[in-house]
């Protein structure tokens, strides 16, 4: 093994050896560069174990290179970003969880690193591709590896009283009207200015056949189809829930499941991860066996799910150390199949062919029960998409997301405070300056 | 009209005690001082009669009626503090009103009464400053027109001339009790200071450690003190003392004269005085010197008025002379007065 | 003469450090960030074009900024009305002397010493939707049902409710002691004339002591309004704006439009826009409070 | 003994108490909450039948564990105190000349300035973070705890400038000046002199300083992005909300050891400080 000097035995070395035996080390070290990621705290611990004491270690020494990986809390994410912009310095390697199209101009073009893993590892699923490129710009303005998916969690006793799955979102209003008159246990879609709720509402707007944009970009967000959508989550909060789901964060509905008080939620599987891993009970049962994984409920237009989360490397242009990122990016792909096993199946690849045996191991999860109840995330290609379906994850699309646009236009509605066509005119109004402001911007 | 009076008065803070059973009784419409060094517990006797403080035991009466439960503003009292405590964010007219109001008086009575205390004082053109606009002596009228504008019972006043000048003080002196005379309302009034003591009361009541040591007419006060204490507190310089037989004997320093000053036929008292130094204060010679013979090398200040013209050198010895009723006897164990008898030894 | 006995040089020289750090790390980036509100500058730094007002034009439309705006001022005038009322009576309660009183001011001042951030959480949890102690308490008491209860942060009285109570909760300890400041400065003396000259607990309060402690609460009410209008913690951690911003104040909406909608121009101008106002007022209460009579 | 206006009689002494009882209760309910909190297991925690102010399951130490084995808990108590400290010096050593030079040796300008630097305060640190990310990386300070003790006295010099100047400005002038006959020169008067004579106002600044450094959030958030270098109240919520999952037990033993220990040590000086600020605030 390769001598390998942290600082701090470097100086200790320095008190100890010889003038003459200090110099060999030191020249060892000057050639030595640093590779600087952030990134969050995973949702999966073991994640960013195996990260930060394995595979970082395992890349540097190959490639002579000291890996230091900051992990922050998720709100960091975005103002750590900004401050790193303004400040022209900081990581090497940034993870944001959903695309940053706002920052294209400070990013490299990263299509050389999609040219290069894809001569290597296969084809770049299209979320990918539509969460991190700008057709106007014909740039890259990041690099996916991995997507994480949106599925429906339902308690299996409570749907089976009520004699129904959650296959459609008619199922879960229906199924969820029955449960909560029966048991008062309510639907836990969330109504609130979060992500949860963001992905939740954009699954059932596709699936009813409206969406912010058209694929070429246009709005069309004041669509018929946007108002029935806005109609059915309004009859489904009437008829389902409670007013807490205004309240919510993105960690709200995993406790409400695991509590016992929701029939369904739309989460990724952080919900039955943590009553495995908790060993949660209500009522004397272990909760995580009752909660079960669905495909995305289908709508009248089609079955529609999101990203729950978007992995999206970035590589600034004024980072310091920008072939060892793209060249870390490569390997990483390369090395996947063991990021999706640390992450306990959380982080799906980009790049299918890195995982060919997914579905067998999804088939039997070993702290899962039935050990395939993550097999409905098996063909999750086949209905999650990005935000800003049909089109790509643009800087407006990313505005509107920020600023809860379609999350306040849902619940103004369900609340009653305005009629679903307000509603979505209001909303309409609000997505067009931004669209406005962002191709005054030249971004669109 | 009312008088005031404590019983067996008594306040204990924590270990001290400040007050030590008092029993006083001011006649009607009377001045009464409450003389004695700081610490000496009249500003808390003070504020326990205006209700402020809450006596530790005894009763306090004010026109026959034992107020003890009763908060200030039962007692139909009026209070000029030794800082004025005039309302700084209140106009003179204001601060005046302000007793009115709070007894809840028709608008036009305020005004008139507010009126008629201000032309009293002579601070009519006062009325739109604000306190901090006024002079020390200003001041000191409004809290004055303040404190009478209700027309209490009684008026306790708790130095209300310490913050003025020397001259102010001469004429707030004569001012204040040209007014106390005229309306003849009880009154209270506590000093340090044993000249308005002197000047004002009708009667002075002289306190030390929380006790009164006596009580009389300031003159009766002056020239009969009742302790050594009070014989030592009053008179500038006080009173002098030898011991003599085993009793202490004081005199003043005015009463020692030089024996020729004195006709023949009066019974005197002589002593060599050695002269050591003459102070000409124009009014009076002061000497210093000390006796000798009948109490060898004790110092004694010796006030000579400028109307006898005896010359006297620093460092010669004098036949001097004290009328022997000017002579006061006390016990040195006790401090109190005791009968007069011969002094022993050579004069 | 020596630098330590020039009076005009040693009055420089003592004054300097203090204008260049502010100046360099206050005045230059502020400067920026007015120059940011009049661009139309976004996070990426993409087109430094200056616009004019057109970012306060366009705030003005947005019914959201409206919202916030109005949120803003409600938010910072209730709450430190309440603080005001509510400090004059804890400060006047703490006064006397009692046992335990030790005690009672380390309770009083333990939210102000608080990390806000965790504190907030703290109050997260107390308002969370289903674990809420303050709900549960409720049902306990049968106050209400088994089925239904606030929820605190869910509907949009109730979380400006929420939201007001944890900053009344968390600047009342700095403006009690303020007004403990306060009262303790005004002389004994001028309780005991009011009292004897009859004022009774009301009057006493309204007309003497109210009046002497007006400059410092001037003082404390100041710096409650400095902390509600550009402190968004509150906000930011319990509702994020919501429900449907309801909730949103200038603060939060600035961050959230600038950081994480990267209309960098557009937060700017949202911040901003109450500054001129604010200044105004500042000035002014502070002019006053040094100008109050003061014994 | 009456102090102050105080409620008379037995009437008013139970309002009195009632009053501060509430508000006793008002303050440190949270607290209180956060302790019971602390020694709950999860599970128990999470289960909304059970009496939250009871423990259905037997206490547990877990939450503790985790907030001092698997997050850098004390390392982050350290830079705090270490920058808290740092910061308070920095705002000694400037903002107490500065206030003395405005309150005695620039004349009417001095209040000017005085409220000019007070008016710094109005603008919002969660815009003056982006172009201050700048001037940090200028000085190469990105993700040093030395940013955040470059940055913090920008927020502190001002207030306690202008409290210093009230305070200096209550202190007669006699008492420099007969310091200057014995022999010092005007700095030294104010140093050996006038200094010691402000040690409630010096503690006022230092308490205040103190806690602005406790509280702020955003610029820590910002400027710091490796765990080792981050403050109690950044660290604590980064690494115990985790994605969707709070800590609940061990978030709220942070919160209530990182908050009890210092009301105990500020409770010690409150008397000086209200004495300090009332001065200095109003007076002047």
């Amino acid at each position: 093994m390769g001598q390998r000097f942290t600082r701090r035995q470097m100086i200790k070395a320095a008190g100890t050896a010889t003038a003459a035996g200090l110099l060999l080390p030191r020249k060892g070290r000057a050639a030595k560069k640093t590779l600087k990621i952030l990134q969050w705290n995973h949702f999966v611990p073991g994640y960013d174990k195996w990260f930060n004491n394995q595979y970082i270690k395992e890349w540097g020494e190959k490639n002579d290179t000291d890996v230091i990986v900051d992990n922050v809390g998720i709100p960091a994410i975005n103002t750590t970003a900004a401050a790193e912009v303004s400040a022209k310095k900081g990581h090497d390697l940034f993870l944001f969880l959903w695309p940053k199209p706002v920052y294209e101009d400070e990013v490299i073009d990263h299509r050389e690193i999609y040219e290069e893993v894809e001569k290597k590892y296969g084809k770049p699923i299209d979320l990918a591709i539509k969460s991190t490129f700008n057709p106007k710009t014909k740039k890259y303005f990041g690099f996916s590896d991995s997507y994480v998916p949106d599925p429906v969690n339902w308690r299996k006793s409570m749907f089976d009283e009520a004699g129904m799955k959650p296959d459609t979102w008619d199922d879960v209003r229906l199924a969820g009207k029955k449960i909560k008159d029966k048991r008062n246990v309510p639907v836990g879609i969330g109504l609130a200015q979060e992500i949860d709720t963001a992905m939740a509402m954009r699954a059932i707007l596709y699936s009813f056949g409206g969406s912010e944009q058209d694929e070429q970009g246009r709005l069309v967000i004041g669509s018929k189809n946007t108002v029935e959508a806005v109609k059915f989550v309004k009859a489904l909060y009437q008829e389902t829930m409670t007013p807490e789901v205004f309240s919510w964060d993105a960690s709200s509905n995993n406790r409400a499941m695991l509590a016992g008080r929701a029939s369904v939620v739309l989460n990724a599987i952080s919900v039955t991860r943590e009553a495995e891993n908790k060993n949660m009970m209500v009522d004397g049962k272990p909760i995580g066996d009752d909660i079960w994984l669905a495909k995305p409920a289908k709508g009248p237009t089609r079955r529609m799910g999101l990203e729950h989360v978007m992995n999206v490397y970035v590589i600034w242009k004024f980072a310091e150390n920008i072939a060892g990122a793209k060249k870390f990016l490569v390997d990483y792909v390369g090395n996947f199949h063991r990021a999706f096993e640390a992450s306990e199946f959380y982080n799906f690849p980009c790049f299918p062919k890195q995982v060919p045996d997914l579905k067998q191991m999804l088939q039997k999860d070993s702290k899962a029960k039935p050990p395939d109840k993550y097999f409905v995330l098996a063909d999750s290609l086949d209905w999650a998409t990005n935000v800003g379906y049909p089109g790509y994850s643009n800087a407006a699309i990313d505005d509107i997301y920020s600023q809860w646009i379609l999350n306040n236009m849902f619940a103004k509605a369900a609340q009653g405070v305005m009629s679903p066509e307000d509603a979505v005119k209001e909303a309409e109004a609000k997505c067009r300056d931004i669209f406005a402001k962002w191709k005054e911007r030249k971004l669109l | 009209m009312a008088t005031v009076e404590t019983k067996n008065i008594r306040k204990v803070f924590q270990e001290h005690t400040a007050v030590d059973g008092v029993d006083l009784q001011t006649r009607e419409g009377e001045f009464l001082v409450l003389l004695g060094p700081s610490g000496c517990g009249k500003t808390t006797l003070l504020r326990m009669i205006a209700g402020l403080e809450r006596q530790t035991s005894g009763d306090i009466l004010i026109g026959g009626r034992v107020v003890n439960e009763m908060p200030p503003r039962e007692r139909k009292i009026a209070m000029v503090f030794q800082s004025y405590a005039l309302y700084p964010h209140m106009t003179v007219a204001k601060n005046i009103a302000f007793p009115l109001k709070a007894q809840g008086a028709e608008p036009k009575t305020i005004d008139a009464r507010v009126k008629t205390a201000a032309s009293m004082f002579g601070i009519e053109r006062l009325l739109q400053r604000k306190p901090r606009q006024l002079s020390g002596g200003e001041r000191q009228r409004v809290a004055l027109a303040r404190a009478m504008v209700r027309e209490p019972d009684v008026f306790l006043l708790d130095e209300p001339l310490s913050n003025l000048d020397a001259k102010l003080r001469h004429m707030a002196r004569d001012e204040l009790q040209q007014f106390q005379r005229r309306l003849k309302t009880t009154t209270v009034y506590v000093t340090h200071d044993q000249v308005e003591a002197m000047g004002l009361g009708d009667r002075i009541a002289v306190m030390s450690a929380g006790k009164v040591r006596q009580l009389g007419r300031p003159q009766e006060v002056y020239d009969d003190p009742a302790d050594t204490f009070v014989a030592g507190f009053l008179g500038s310089p006080p009173m002098q003392f030898f011991e003599n037989d085993g009793a202490l004997v004081g005199f003043r320093a005015e009463n020692l004269l030089p024996k020729a000053v004195y006709s023949s036929n009066e019974p005197l008292v002589s002593f060599w005085y050695r002269v050591t130094r003459v102070e000409d204060l124009g009014a009076d010679r002061l000497l210093y010197g000390s006796l000798r013979d009948l109490a060898p090398d004790t110092k004694m200040i010796v006030n000579l008025p400028s109307t006898i013209h005896v010359p006297l050198t620093p460092g010669e010895a004098y036949e001097f002379a004290c009328k022997v009723n000017d002579l006061k006897f006390f016990d040195p164990k006790t401090g109190l007065r005791i009968p007069s008898r011969p002094l022993r030894g050579k004069a | 003469m020596r630098l330590a006995d020039d009076e005009r040089a040693l009055s420089r020289v003592l004054l300097a450090p203090a204008v260049l750090y502010i100046a360099l790390l206050v005045g230059g980036p502020f400067v920026l960030a007015i120059i940011y509100s009049l661009t139309s500058i976004s996070l990426g730094g993409h087109s430094f074009n200056f616009v004019g007002l057109q970012n306060f034009q366009a705030a003005l439309r947005d019914p959201s900024f409206r919202r916030a705006l109005g949120n803003t001022v409600l938010f910072a005038f209730v709450s430190q009305i309440l603080v005001l009322v509510l400090a004059s009576v804890l400060a006047i309660a703490l006064q006397r002397e009692f046992r335990g009183k030790w005690l009672v001011r380390l309770l009083i001042l333990l939210p102000w010493v608080a990390p806000i951030s965790l504190g907030t959480i703290g109050w997260l949890w107390i308002f969370d939707s289903i674990y809420s102690v303050i709900n549960w308490t409720l049902r306990y008491l049968h106050i209400f049902g088994a089925t239904t209860w606030p929820i605190w942060l869910g509907q949009p009285k109730l979380a400006m409710v929420s939201i007001v109570t944890v900053q009344v909760w968390r600047t009342l300890p700095l403006a009690t002691v303020i007004l403990l400041g306060g009262l303790s400065g005004i002389p004994q003396d001028i309780h005991d004339a009011a009292e004897v000259d009859g004022a009774r607990f009301f009057r006493h309060m309204f007309q003497i002591t109210i009046p002497l402690v007006l400059p410092i609460s001037l003082v404390a009410t100041l710096f409650g309004f400095v902390f509600a209008f550009t402190d968004m913690i509150v906000v930011y951690v319990l509702t994020r704006g919501g429900p449907f911003d309801t909730t949103q104040v200038l603060a939060s909406l600035a961050f959230f439009k600038s950081v994480d909608g990267g209309d960098l121009g557009g937060g700017a101008a949202v911040a901003l826009f109450l500054l001129p106002v604010l200044a105004a007022a500042a000035v002014g209460m502070l002019h006053m409070a040094r100008r109050a009579e003061v014994t | 003994m009456a102090t102050g206006q105080a409620l008379h009689g037995a009437g008013g002494k139970v309002a009195n108490f009632g009053i501060i009882a509430a508000f006793a209760a008002f303050a440190a309910f949270p607290f209180a909450w956060m302790l019971i909190t602390t020694f709950k297991r999860t599970g128990d925690l999470l289960d909304p039948n059970h009496n939250p102010f009871l423990y259905s399951q037997p206490p547990t130490l877990e939450n503790l564990r985790v907030l001092f084995n698997d997050t850098l808990f004390v390392r982050w108590a350290g830079n705090t105190m270490f920058i808290g400290v740092l910061v308070v010096l920095i705002t000694l050593l400037i903002a107490v000349p500065a206030g003395y030079s405005l309150a005695r040796l620039t004349g009417a300008i001095g209040e000017q300035l005085g409220v000019a630097m007070f008016l710094t305060y109005l603008v919002p640190p969660t815009i003056l973070f982006i172009p201050l990310s700048r001037v940090v990386s200028i000085l190469h300070l990105q993700d040093s705890p030395w940013a955040l003790v470059l940055v913090y006295p920008s927020f502190t010099i001002p207030f306690c400038t202008w409290l210093m100047m009230g305070f200096f400005k209550v202190i007669p002038k006699d008492v420099e000046e007969a310091a200057m006959i014995d022999g010092l020169s005007r700095f030294g008067a104010f140093v050996r002199v006038i200094l010691p004579m402000s040690i409630a106002g010096l503690l006022t600044v230092v308490i205040f300083t103190f806690t602005l450094v406790l509280q702020e959030f955003v610029y820590a958030l910002t400027f710091i992005s490796s765990a080792k270098n981050f403050t109690v109240s950044v660290g604590v919520p980064s690494f115990l909300v985790r994605g969707d999952v709070y800590f609940w037990g061990s978030l709220m033993a942070a919160c209530f050891i990182a908050s009890v220990p210092i009301a105990f040590l500020y409770n010690l000086f409150v008397d000086r400080f209200i004495a300090g600020f009332t001065v200095g605030a109003v007076k002047g």
